[in-house]
């Protein structure tokens, strides 16, 4: 089982953990990226490439399915504004082992931040500023390659 | 003639989403690109900083090197910064 | 925040990731570990040193914490008796950064696997036999040392 | 006077949960081992495949060669299998 949204909408990790759950595997590892309150951001915004996105997000999800025994994943991002606290990524990988399920969540939400089509906007009160990649997310990246 | 399409800085640097223009038989991005610049200064500032710009042609990602034969839409847009 | 608990009942691990991300973190992994079904077992029993156990997943917990930038933290270890398909242990980390999150979660399963006293019995039918620990666990958890 | 407690496949193969027993000074956890696999059938059988079994003394994993002295709860047990 592959599942790929991109939605404006705010997502239930707990509801899409639940429909791993329920698959009959050993494993899930998840990871969940948010807005966070600690570095004077007080919301964002997600662009992204309309018709490329869904396609990047389903190759990488189709990917780890090849280097790992994963009988589910799960790959929501969200695009448009998201204030401070809520969840803009969850990723999630499903196996009957362990050490697949982790290596293949943390292979996930690693390339995602490389290979995906999304630009993100931080806004500090009335100022707005578009982030930088960071070399540390493409060496992560690099890893898996 | 191939669909541009923009995104984030550049997209605002440049003012529009999207264009159309004229491409010539064996043109790479890069040559596309500094015609573009050449042509107009809001070009000019978009692509500025080369090594900050990323592509994808027919939505998959290439190399400034890529030739544009064949080729529907082109898009440009900052290093991706997702998740 | 750690959040430690040794439980019979049937825990919700969406519930406790919801918990998480209230906490203004900006990266969660989770793992959740689950009775497979896909071996012929039917149920498993967990027992464990009752004496020993919280405080053995405490120290677990606040090693993760001296080693990574981990304001939150969750192990949730059931015992007694389990039918296929349901939770055994859940585990998360919360964290500022996605590379901490990831690797603090990864270190709580691997060495919850050799530190902590839980055994382990697996019935298949009226048939019932107690787990085997891996060498593969070991060389995993020996990773972190 | 130390208190013994068995786990898992060692309190099957024992037959009881824990047990009370004397402890000689400078007893270690191997010594007193195979003092109780000599009195018994049962301790023998539990006992025979000391790389099967682990210890914790006063809940704190130890090796066997930990000294006694001072210690008033130890546990036998097989390698943990929980997660």
């Amino acid at each position: 089982m592959i599942d790929v949204r991109i939605q404006a909408e705010r997502f239930d990790s707990a509801a899409l953990l639940a429909a791993l759950e329920a698959d009959g595997v050993g494993a899930i590892a998840s990871f969940t990226g948010l807005v966070r309150s600690d570095v004077g951001v007080t919301a964002i915004e997600l662009e992204h490439y309309p018709a490329m996105t869904q396609a990047s997000l389903q190759a990488l999800a189709t990917e780890a399915q090849s280097r790992w025994n994963l009988p589910g994943a799960i790959i929501v991002h969200r695009v448009g504004k998201m204030m401070v606290g809520e969840p803009i990524v969850f990723v999630a990988a499903a196996s009957p082992h362990r050490a697949e399920a982790l290596a293949a969540c943390a292979f996930l939400i690693d390339r995602l931040k490389t290979d995906a089509p999304f630009w993100k906007k931080e806004y500090r009160g009335e100022s707005a500023a578009w982030v930088e990649a960071k070399a540390s997310d493409n060496a992560r990246a690099a890893n898996w390659d | 003639m191939i669909q541009i399409v923009y995104f984030a800085r550049v997209r605002e640097a440049i003012g529009v989403d999207g264009e159309q223009v004229e491409v010539e038989a064996g043109s790479s991005i890069a040559t596309l690109i500094d015609r573009l610049a050449q042509e107009s200064d809001r070009h000019s500032a978009a692509f500025q900083d080369r090594s900050k710009l990323r592509f994808a042609v027919d939505q998959k990602m290439v190399g400034a090197d890529t030739l544009l034969d064949n080729a529907k839409e082109l898009a440009i847009f900052p290093p991706v910064t997702g998740g």
